[in-house]
């Protein structure tokens, strides 16, 4: 089963502003881990594999690693690809 | 009775005062904030812009955040102060966005606490933790380039340096 | 070849300021005196008045001083600060004397750095070591009576306690 | 032989203002015990007495404990007796 998932992209790093993205909606299964979900986004833009090592996703504004963590998630929710911080 | 009802009332609930704005920050202005007639030590830190990094010159920072999930985070940080500094009174974290010239405040943390010892660590919790768990990037503007930084906190990044 | 020149000029060379007053002290002074393009940290520590000890109501304190000694005092926390964090560019402390009202500051010492860690430490060296070294005296008003303080950081009367 | 020196008494503690002093000159041998310049004092001023164990002596505005320290004074050293302190 398939649902719409808002995806928002931070576009501050040199590889996403690559990909010429902020934000967009993307339809992914309601169950699935965090992996294939970028896995799914890589698809659409794969010049993202590049940053691969260096991101992680915050799911309704919670950390999550990409790896086998399974997410439920709801039509809406809001996925956002994290570079490496440096606030302060 | 009317006295220690009095008392009861003006008991300076703790509190948590969490802002990100592109103004410039005023030092006065958070430390007012955290003061408290039941504390005698208030400690601050605050982060400025430097004029250079690895020898070149930077001409001013920009500072982007990932709004709603910054704020979740720093709330997150002032529960854990509490936590861990239960005399803890009130905490203040003020984050600048934007364009940031070079000495001027780019983050400034103040809390207050009855004693020295728990304000001044909680201080130190804080700026740490933000570097580390914050979602806000700071781009360095040199003469001809720029850079986006990463913080060697940063948790998932660690293990690549 | 002049650009060198000018650089060398403004290093911003390490300071101290030290300045006891009756004055009410100034955040926003304090921590101006010590901000450098060079430093990305400043760290600073507020000491403020109570409304209470023990349960009992403080008015006001009032401070007093052995001014010169305790001037020289705060010179040698300087010069230790620097030799134990050799990074750390400003020194500010400034103490206040005679009546101080309950929320203002008796004490803010401001120290600045290139990063965040020696600003942090030194800051809490400085005031460890005035409450342990420095010769002032505070004296707490109640409502009718008034107590001489002793710091428990004060190095010969431990033993007593 | 004897020297003038300039002792500065720190009238603040309740003790030493019963004594009733802030100021005053006082001539001892030029060497001395830092404790056997507190018994000189405590000749001329003897409630001091009753502050024995809470003080410390500056000499020169340098800390002295009282002991067998022993103190080499020239004519106009600033001699002060030290309370507990309670800045910060």
């Amino acid at each position: 089963m398939c649902q719409p998932l808002a995806s928002y992209w931070l576009g501050h790093t040199h590889h996403v502003k690559l990909a010429g993205l902020r934000c967009e909606t993307l339809s992914v299964p309601r169950e699935i881990t965090s992996l294939q979900l970028w896995e799914e986004i890589v698809k659409v833009h794969p010049r993202l594999a590049l940053i691969r090592d260096q991101v992680v996703f915050a799911v309704r504004q919670e950390y999550v690693l990409l790896g086998d963590q399974l997410l439920v998630l709801q039509p809406g929710d809001e996925v956002a690809i994290i570079p490496p911080i440096s606030g302060g | 009775q009317f006295f220690y009802c009095d008392m009861e009332e003006s008991e300076d609930v703790p509190k948590d005062f969490i802002k990100l704005k592109s103004e410039k920050l005023s030092v006065d202005e958070v430390s007012e904030l955290v003061v408290s007639p039941y504390c005698g030590a208030v400690s601050l830190f605050i982060g400025t812009t430097r004029n250079n990094f690895e020898g070149k010159k930077v001409i001013h920072l920009e500072y982007e955040a990932y709004t709603s999930m910054a704020e979740t985070e720093i709330k997150k940080i002032c529960r854990d102060v509490r936590q861990k500094w239960p005399s803890v009174k009130h905490i203040a974290v003020h984050h600048r966005l934007g364009v940031v010239p070079i000495t001027e405040a780019s983050v400034i943390i103040a809390v207050s606490s009855p004693h020295r010892a728990e304000s001044l660590e909680a201080v130190m919790y804080c700026i740490n933790t933000l570097k580390a768990s914050v979602p806000i990037w700071k781009k360095e503007i040199y003469e001809d380039e720029y850079s986006w930084k990463e913080n060697k906190e940063c948790f998932w990044a660690n293990s690549e340096k």
